[in-house]
């Protein structure tokens, strides 16, 4: 059965929400001419730029994450499909004062490829860039090889400390280290009850089994752990978290964010009660959690399921963490 | 005869016919991709395609290095994901070796690929094996490179075939990059999207040079 | 088919999920022993308290909205059930300093009931409570039987705008009639696109056909204004504008607040090309809109579809709407 | 010879069957409140009667009007939502007239049906017609009050089919009260959720006077 979409035609729902996002930034984040990139209205003089960017159809990820002390500028692609080079080099120029874009982006093929190209044609007009990919499903690959591993809801932890550590500091070179350090922190695991679709097609992704789960399964429905058959929420956090905590590892009196990232169609019901067993977990195995954030910030279209990310704080992360942010998707008072 | 060789406006047609071919292949290369990937590889490849025709129909047709440019370009900028860094730089990076050149010959075809193939692997830094285009895209470019003598019309069936037995090996193998890089057995007995696109799109050039350009249906 | 939710005994999803929410408000909301209510830790003291309430299932309201000039406290009903007089009694027990406790709720007929026979038992105890039944839904009856409506996602208006008065004004009369103004003051109207499940028989509470939609469907699937075939996202939204626009009426020349809200499992990227559309039609009707809120707010657990809703603004609700509020599911910086 | 009325502990087991008798109606009345309304009637009352049941056989029985407002109690803090109100009131307001009374019989019926509509209607502002539980409630009562000097095992039958029709004829009702409201004609040729409940409260006293306390099970 074709998916059900309040959408107009198909081929232009990213150019719809790319204005139906501007239109609720209230005039802080503008759309540059003939592209699919967003950048701040007013961008504080003199600052390191920080641009993100990736597919859409995860919205509120990344074009709802530009605004005070989040990021400058989102490149945008089409539904699951990384901005082309022209895109990111455009919102690139747009946002360099002379000190430098930072790169920050989930660790897809697409992505590192077009945002490569494109560093290389900034650096060719004197443009620096240095690059973050977010790495932080542990489920995608074994942790000896980390940079192989997909970026998932973690993104938003590394996006808020970037945006903060861009606003703060005066180096492309220290922005880099400190949002390659949250980065290096954050570890993340997904469960896929159903499916999304693509607006283009109307076809969901994958297909799952009446009563079945996947344990890690990717934000585009690739491949995870196991399938399963639908478990009890404890059982099913129990496992997850005992991914999650041994891949760090995570250690007792260790300080933490934590996020239950909703894949698009879950129940917030179903999030908290997760969010009971996850703490239950921590609370046993004595790591503190400093911040929690429940809700739809990285999403697969309608894809029911849920992920949970932990960062993991030292001092300066926890700084960078607490600064206040306001974004369109995500706001820190 | 066998027709030896494209003059630049024919090469002109033989790409708008792979545009052609490409945009009506859609739906197959998504269904693919759907089976171990995101799904969105017909969706992104048919955009780029029409974009190419689009410029290759508005621009007039000048030398064939700045022809494979332009639809190198036009992938680049408009099919976005992995697809459209690879097969851009497919036709950009192909397209140096052919400066100077006045026929898109058996030659022609054989440099557009293996430079092609060289700028994919540097780009992406994918291996023969890692269930990629270039499982097809390596076989066919050392299937030109032998056939350089030959009419481009015996020789484009031949290159295309090597392709296709590239898409055919994807089958048994296990994806390490990409999307599907997870799927570890699932992905086993699908092909590769982005294989399948480079056969079809020697496949498409193929059958225009062999004077079959009303039949740009998918295989 | 039986839908497929990550819980553990359906039994206990509200005890768990309130559980579970407690966490999430690190230390700032506990509940009250024996009854699911939560109240916030610290009372300002002195204030007028502010309790919402009203069935569970719809996350992150009500209980979601605890918080700095938010409401002080929830009374929470199982799945889709008013909260019984027992509880609503125990957290105007708690809230109560002396000023009295202004009830702020959906108007259902369970609510109604529920809370009348809670402010009956207060009032025999020496507590004095007003109440604002929210009947925003222009779908569920004709204006001039407006009090017989049903009370949807523009309680988020209302209960920011009483939070902000609560916090503010020291007499329960004043923010009594600040509340009502602003009840007075929203409409919204919703439409279904497919049916959420109660997780206790895991049945969805309503059918539509594959290519049916029903605008005005209220959030337990009552029946809307009329049952359609999908339509595009700009004539359903024109559709929807033209009732809501109408009803108030609002005029050129206002100012409003904006709110898109996701019943469940729509996809951000429908809301935002729901919202490009609604600015289109304000910007062509003169009304300017002051805020935007697009998420989920107020929820029927995975039911797909959405709701617009506007707030007339003026000066005196403007100024209460502004002031900076913090809760789980609601933050303004 | 037909029984005129029910002892304190005999009262007891009528109620207890009643409890046993909604629980097992569960999935019957949820079905009815899904057509035309949130379908969470018989989750809520089989909740209620769950707790009704337990507080019943912890506590020792004392006076007539006590049990009735135990049940009450029970519905009105577990069963949430319109019921909850609604049969809270039904046993609590109902349970005022049996102040003194030493056995359950055909007028202590009578007493307990008629004060409770009172209560139920104050509380709701629900008038015969609105497609409510009152439409079963309001011919019960009356029936009652025709029928107080019959033994309770005569009146009780007759009093479970005047609700029973009720119930009937709340199917041809459009709904103005409750989250039936809005569903206009759609509501038609769908009981009230409500009036089901209430003539099946009825159904498992008479049952049970009937001495068929072993069958209870929905119709
Ligand atoms: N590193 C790489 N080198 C060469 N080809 C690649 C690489 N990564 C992906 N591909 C090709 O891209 C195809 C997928 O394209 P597409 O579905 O359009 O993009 P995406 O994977 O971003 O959704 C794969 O089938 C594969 O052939
Ligand atoms: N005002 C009222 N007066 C009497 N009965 C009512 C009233 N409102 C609702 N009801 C009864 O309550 C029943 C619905 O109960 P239930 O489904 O448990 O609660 P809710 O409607 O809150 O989901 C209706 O079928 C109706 O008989
Ligand atoms: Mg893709
Ligand atoms: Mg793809
Ligand atoms: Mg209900
Ligand atoms: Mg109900």
């Amino acid at each position: 059965m074709k998916a059900k979409k309040i959408i107009n035609d198909p081929r232009n729902v990213v150019t719809e929400l790319l204005e139906g996002l501007v239109w609720a930034y209230h005039g802080r984040v503008r759309k540059l001419e003939g592209v699919n990139a967003l950048v701040k209205t007013e961008l504080p003089p003199g600052k390191v730029g920080l641009l993100i960017g990736g597919g859409s159809g995860h919205e509120p990820l990344f074009h709802g994450f530009i605004g005070e002390n989040m990021a400058d500028g989102a490149a945008c692609g089409n539904i699951f499909a990384a901005p082309t080079p022209d895109v990111i080099l455009a919102a690139t120029r747009a946002l360099d004062q002379g000190k430098g874009v930072l790169y920050l982006y989930g660790n897809y093929a697409g992505d590192n490829m077009n945002f490569d190209i494109a560093a290389e044609m900034a650096a060719e007009e004197g443009i620096a860039t240095r690059t973050v990919r977010i790495w932080d499903d542990v489920a995608s690959a074994p942790p000896e090889r980390v940079d192989e591993r997909r970026g998932i809801a973690g993104d938003l932890f590394v996006i808020k400390v970037a945006g903060a550590a861009a606003a703060t500091l005066d180096s492309l070179d220290e922005v880099y280290r400190v949002t390659a350090k949250a980065r290096d922190r954050v570890r993340s695991m997904g469960v896929a009850v159903s499916a999304g679709s693509l607006p283009e097609t109307g076809e969901p992704t994958f297909t799952l089994g009446p009563d079945e789960i996947e344990i890690g399964m990717g934000l585009h429905g690739e491949a995870g752990v196991s399938r399963e058959k639908l478990l009890p929420a404890d059982a099913l956090v129990d496992k997850m978290m005992q991914r999650i905590l041994a891949d760090l590892p995570f250690r007792r009196g260790d300080e933490v964010c934590l996020l239950i990232n909703d894949l698009g169609a879950t129940t917030m019901m179903e999030l908290l009660i997760v969010n009971r067993r996850v703490r239950q977990i921590l609370e046993r195995e004595g790591i503190a959690v400093h911040d929690t954030i429940i809700g739809s910030f990285c999403t697969s279209q309608e894809m029911a399921g849920f992920s949970i990310s932990l960062m993991q704080l030292d001092e300066e992360l926890k700084r960078y963490y607490d600064m206040p942010a306001r974004s369109f998707g995500y706001t820190r008072a | 005869m066998a027709k030896t060789h494209l003059t630049i406006v024919e090469t002109v047609q033989m790409l708008l016919h792979v545009c052609h071919g490409m945009q009506a292949s859609k739906d197959l290369l998504s269904e693919a991709d759907r089976a171990i990937g995101d799904g969105d590889h017909g969706v992104g490849m048919a955009r780029g395609f029409e974009v190419a025709q689009q410029r290759l129909e508005s621009q007039p047709a000048t030398t064939l290095e700045e022809l494979f440019k332009t639809v190198g370009m036009a992938l680049l900028t408009s099919v976005g994901g992995a697809a459209g860094a690879v097969f851009g730089t497919l036709f950009r990076g192909g397209a140096r070796g052919l400066a100077g050149r006045e026929h898109f010959d058996a030659a022609a075809l054989a440099s557009w690929l293996n430079d092609g193939l060289k700028a994919v692997q540097e780009r992406g830094k994918a291996q023969v094996g890692d269930k990629t285009m270039v499982d097809a895209l390596q076989p066919a470019a050392a299937r030109a490179q032998e056939l350089v003598s030959l009419p481009l019309e015996e020789a484009l069936p031949q290159v295309a075939e090597a392709a296709r037995q590239g898409v055919e090996r994807t089958k048994d193998m296990v994806a390490t990059v990409g999307k599907a890089k997870t799927l570890g057995e699932r992905a086993l007995g699908h092909p590769d999207p982005g294989a399948l696109s480079t056969y079809l799109i020697l496949q498409y050039m193929a059958e225009y040079v062999a004077g079959r350009s009303d039949t740009a249906t998918p295989p």
